[in-house]
């Protein structure tokens, strides 16, 4: 047991940060400081920076070498994560590159690989993930959308609930219960992969609290999926879906942006004056930031720990999810603090009525403390509620 | 002391609760809250034609003398319902600084007009850094060669600001931005030239606006009342305003528990509905104390309001918006956490009230703000209080006898 | 609606106060300030306090004019443990005035009356409560005390537990299980009256975490009770016992004893002193400080309700729950800052060595902040934990 | 970085968890508790020989130079078995005390005794006043004609004093109360004529004493190190201090978090075990998280204590006191909670695991003292910190290498 950071790390941090620094100089010379939210998700933008990013082997990092990864530890991962968070650059496709890649390089077929993994590593392709339902949130194994085998496709029916960046996406891996014709109960769920385009999806996409459309309600109608596009054995997406939810695990916890809310909040309380002295001398204040400040420093080493842990351990998995439940809680608590501070200037919200923001308006410090202030409600629910977290810590503990 | 409601006060509450009922379901209210003023001028004169506007004002205004219960009680129906119009910063607010530091005239001129429904008023008070600081100004009123005034400042939230037609603007004729003394108002209309407007929508949707004015020039009849006597005033109605917004907090909690209540009946999950599993019982037990405490949070501030003592009067009601301000974010918060998913969506009512209550605990001072008063006004510190504070007289602040 | 205190209550106030304290004068004009714990448990001083107190028709005013009581109206009850808990006087025996009484009165036979009741109104008789068992804290219904008839006798076999004051007690109210010979299960409870002196009665004190023995096994072996003795219809406890535990609620939340708490911490806080500074100074106390008392004010409020609630209301049972629930968990808080405010001093720890507390020493400010601090660690266990309270709570709310 | 424990470690470790399963059970340590001294010096004896008292000493007072993680290491299973020996006011607060302060000769004559568990010190430097605060003392130290000291003030609460052979007691030569320089340390025999020592326990049942002196002598060898210079050694003693009751928290929360889940799975209560409640079984989880989360905070102090920069030191330590603090105070509380009335009896584990949890909080500063510390020590605020700060040496505190 030793605590002092090794130097390779150190070293590798300190080449990632030159190195990025370098990339978005020479790509996007004047962006804009404070990354504007609409610019960096622009698809446009995307496209561009995962490109540069994977000419420098940065775009996929974390995959395995044979697919133009490099194999980094979890540690790498992760410091590469917070390396990224530090600077203002477009988004990147998590849930290409975090989820549905290392599920089709484990378990798809060669032909999956081959036709799917390049195009997420070059970001020619954005994927969405359809696991949840009306009446199936946290609940997958209540899941109602159905596959019926006709010939060489599957006909999907169903109702898809809270997709996120469904209006974006190219693609969709699903869940759904393939049935035989006759034979309707209980026959496992199957992870399927869907082109957006085909004939009879539906995106409509709906407003969250904090004005903008993240997520999507994806009506599915007689959609015909290839049977090619099964991923692994029927029945068995569950094992794939747990897989994938179980591997991204840390990075719930966003503990870059994390930091960088905390960071930001220093500033604030610096900046903000009430009744003609900076909010940093309001005891109440302080008081909340050294907790914040405190309580992100057991996370980030509760992170440490994870990222050292075996796999196989299940304190892993409790590992994770206190990571997840804790960490979104900070989250909250952080993002209403922010809010908070700017007193009368954060209570006016530019996106209320529905207009995409401005995009020079929105990502203002002020106004994207509001908006984040209600985005962040929805940490504690998606991923896995805190009731989950809850529900998996104690039965773990007790061997439940 | 009683706790249940007279027959007048059933009467009333019964009227606002079948309006709320009747016209102003959710998809209504997202309908109204979607209009570019955000709020309804059609309810807004039902609300005139019922007497609602008028309620806690004088009969020579042409109000119904009604006590603070009778306001807590609309107040309350108008939460459980999230009513945008702005009778808080009009019928509340401004209105009651009017009353209290107006001249006769200009009492009865405004008020009868606004009681009406043809006169939108809104209190330009609050600036950047006063954080619910009252005394906390810095707007300056200088006197004119010909016994006017210009006016120099800026006003960060004026609620009802986009709307309204007169400001009761408050700027200071003498004194630094601590002091209590030296703080006048004005009556400005919103088309007065040199009154820079930036109406915007608050992130619950009500309607606001920032104002800017550099020598801005009014006659000497728009100073309402005693120059640089207003702070008085001013406390009353953000005290009347702090009331009727913890009724409205309660309002909103109190929905929230009740569709919570009722989702959780319904909803399932893990092949059993959502109210067996012990957890979550137990959160809707915490938010249901919660809503219970700031009830009573809200009947102690309202017999604190009745109290002649001014620090003690300060010190019950600064309680009362710390608890219930808390109870509000905890109850809006876990609303939508028990809701799931569907509690993020902004065409489900959870996720309104959760905004209005955010935006209640940050109204007027939050909840540390107030904590911190609390303590202010008590024996340790010698507070910075008016010296006058006994000879402003809150005729209204009296809970009804009966 | 309307909040004004009635006149009748503010003069009713006043006389009571006024009296108590010429009681007091005349009958211990030489009582130690601040109360000593020894002192004020002293069953001596305990039955003058109560005989005097009888004179007056303040023993047990909350009980019909028949029994000699007053059929006060619950907010005078309140308003007089209030008044009571302002001066310093010897403890009243609140289980058989509060508890045993209004049972006897209401279910008891007219024997039992006359025998008991005028006993438990002079303070001859003291009694303790013997409901839980090992296996039986708050869930009753598994308790597994017998007791088989024999002729005129119950024969009584069990161990009771936690069984406050039973070392002191003369009488003892206690739920058991009548069974006849040859059948054993599901008797439903029955509510027997015990002499404490009677043979086969042993009672082992064992002290609590503050070292104080407040609680008690009692061994119940081959206990004979006089059929005389059960109290209603046999099988029936259960209701008996609700209707006692029911009565009670409100004073569990003991505003009083909070009110004194508070305002013994607003004081402490202007006398100690941290690096030369009153500890008032400090704004984490400050904040902290008026945090209770806010909370205080809710409850005092919340009490207020629930005594002008109506009894067959089911709300009335949810606010009495609530303050239950929320006057322990206050307590609890305030009891933990009343201690830290003295810092090293509070440390100090007259009683871990299992030595009776001198009165003297036991009773300065200090030491029984050290004392109370783990005392009231019970607050939220005995008379039906929080977790029960939340239980009730949440079933009236979703009519479970 | 390693989270895993070296073959050293790991040996260490078995070693303090066999003596405390095979001779620290409850029952004996409530023996041990109930003794005049609460203490057992058998024990004592065995630590010294198994050489766990010089642990993080050096090796040339007989120590062995092991890091603040074999330090921790000890700590945590001593919190697990609520050792009551007084291993951290005497083996830790008094030798790093010593250690730093002390010449070589000082150092070597009472340290090498200390390792050999012949002689039992204590540091006598808090006051009533200090809270926590290091630098705070008004004790005073004058020099009398032939070179001694006269030494006259108040110890509050000296960890271990009533056991104590000798006094490590610290005095201000010069400057006021709030001066970092001027402090110096004396070495003053338990029984030095003038010196009122009395001794007492704690609420967890701990050895202290109360010190009082007026113009007590002492020889100028007595003056251990440099005169007005103490005042770093003192705070790598607290320091030292600080991480050990951290890890003992620690282990005590892994104990309660054990024994509570252990009850849970047994205790049947309403027809089923409580371990099947959900309600139950989140406070589990929640207490389980807390624990996780001080133990993740206490490997950030030992990274922190590594950290050449005095500021982030001190914040390090800060942060883990308080979070740890406040986790213990939280779990302990809990572990009573959910027991029940069990939890409550002086004859169970869980109380007596609370109350040490109750004490550790409290110790050094508690949990708001060390938040405040960690804003006072940022940019925004100039701390009062020592001019000298970058020289005083804290050579033991670097974690292990290996």
């Amino acid at each position: 047991m030793n605590f002092e950071p090794n130097p390779d790390d150190v070293l590798f941090r300190a080449e990632l940060r030159t190195t990025i620094q370098n990339i978005l100089d020479t790509l996007f010379p004047d962006r804009p400081l404070n990354g504007g939210r609409l610019w960096a998700s622009n698809r446009e933008h995307m496209r561009k920076w995962i490109r540069a990013l994977d000419e420098h082997g940065y775009a996929v990092p974390h995959w395995p070498v044979e697919w133009k990864g490099r194999g980094w530890p979890p540690l790498w991962r992760s410091i590469f994560e917070d390396e990224v968070s530090r600077v203002d650059c477009p988004h990147r496709d998590l849930i290409s590159i975090g989820f549905v890649g290392p599920v089709l390089y484990t378990f798809g077929t060669d032909e999956q690989k081959r036709k799917f993994l390049p195009r997420i590593r070059s970001g020619e392709d954005a994927w969405c993930q359809g696991f949840s339902e009306p009446d199936a949130g946290s609940d997958l194994l209540s899941l109602r959308t159905t596959a019926i085998r006709q010939g060489e496709h599957f006909i999907l029916n169903g109702r898809k609930l809270w997709i996120t960046r469904a209006h974006d996406a190219d693609m969709m891996f699903a869940l759904a219960r393939i049935e035989a014709a006759g034979n309707r109960r209980q026959q496992g769920l199957s992870f399927l992969l869907l082109d957006m385009r085909t004939p009879g999806i539906t995106v409509n996409p709906f407003r969250m609290i904090d004005g903008v459309p993240h997520v999507n309600e994806v009506l599915l109608e007689n959609v015909r999926v290839p049977v090619e596009n099964l991923v692994g054995e029927q029945g068995k997406g569950w094992v794939y879906a747990r897989f994938l939810l179980d591997r991204e695990r840390s990075l719930v916890a966003q503990l870059p942006g994390l930091r960088r809310m905390v960071a930001s909040l220093r500033k604030t309380l610096q900046s903000e004056i009430e009744c003609g002295a900076p909010l940093i001398e309001n005891p109440s204040y302080r008081l909340k930031f050294s907790q914040y400040e405190a309580e992100l420093g057991a996370l980030e080493f509760l992170e440490l720990r994870f990222l050292h842990a075996r796999d196989d351990d299940p304190n892993t998995q409790v590992l994770a999810s206190i990571l997840k439940l804790r960490g979104t809680d900070l989250r909250q608590r952080v993002s209403e603090t922010l809010w908070e501070v700017y007193g009368d200037r954060g209570l006016e919200f530019s996106l209320c009525l529905g207009a995409e923001a401005n995009d020079e308006r929105g990502t203002e410090p002020v106004h994207w403390s509001a908006v984040n202030h209600l985005f962040q409600r929805a940490a504690t629910i998606a991923g896995g509620t805190s009731e989950i977290q809850r529900n998996i810590i104690a039965g773990v503990s007790l061997g439940l | 002391m009683d706790f249940t409601l007279s027959a007048e006060q059933i009467l009333l509450r019964d009227a606002v609760r079948q309006h709320c009922q009747e016209q102003y379901r959710f998809h209504e209210r997202l309908a109204i809250l979607r209009r570019p003023e955000g709020f309804s001028r059609e309810h807004w004169r039902s609300y005139a034609r019922l007497g609602w506007l008028g309620v806690t004002l004088p009969e020579d205004v042409g109000g119904f003398a009604g006590s603070l219960v009778d306001l807590v009680l609309i107040m309350k129906e108008f939460g459980r319902a999230l009513v945008l119009e702005p009778f808080l910063s009009c019928a509340v607010l401004a209105a009651q600084a009017v009353n209290a530091a107006g001249n006769k005239q200009q009492r009865q001129h405004l008020l009868s007009a606004m009681v009406k429904g043809e006169l939108l008023l809104a209190l330009a008070h609050f600036e950047m850094e006063s954080r619910g600081d009252v005394q906390f100004i810095t707007t300056r009123a200088t006197r004119t060669a010909n016994g006017g005034f210009l006016l120099s400042g800026r006003k960060s939230l004026v609620l009802g600001g986009g709307i309204a037609d007169q400001f009761v603007l408050s700027a200071r004729s003498y004194g630094g931005p601590h002091d209590w003394e030296g703080i006048s108002l004005f009556l400005v209309p919103a088309n007065a030239p040199g009154l820079v407007r930036r109406g915007f929508r608050t992130v619950d949707g009500g309607n606001a606006a920032e104002l800017e004015f550099t020598r801005l020039e009014v006659e000497a009849t728009a100073l309402l009342g005693e120059e640089g006597c207003a702070a008085g005033a001013i406390q009353q109605a953000v005290d009347h305003a702090i009331i009727s917004l913890c009724a409205e907090a309660v309002g909103a909690m109190d929905k929230v528990v009740t569709v919570t209540r009722d989702y959780m009946k319904t909803r399932r999950a893990y092949g059993t509905t959502l109210s067996t599993l012990q957890a979550l019982q137990h959160r809707l037990a915490d938010m249901l104390v919660e809503l219970e405490l700031s009830r009573s949070m809200l009947y102690r501030a309202l017999a604190g309001a009745a109290n002649p003592d001014w620090q003690a009067r300060r010190k019950a009601l600064s309680a009362a918006k710390a608890l219930i301000g808390r109870s509000g974010r905890f109850v809006g918060s876990q609303g939508i956490q028990l809701h799931g998913g569907i509690g993020m969506s902004d065409e489900y009512i959870i996720g309104h009230l959760f905004k209005r209550l955010a935006v209640i605990e940050a109204l007027f001072g939050n909840s540390d703000f107030h904590l911190s008063q609390m303590f202010e006004d008590t024996d340790i510190h010698a507070k910075k209080t008016p010296a006058h504070s006994e000879s402003v007289e809150l005729t209204v602040l009296t809970p009804a006898e009966k």
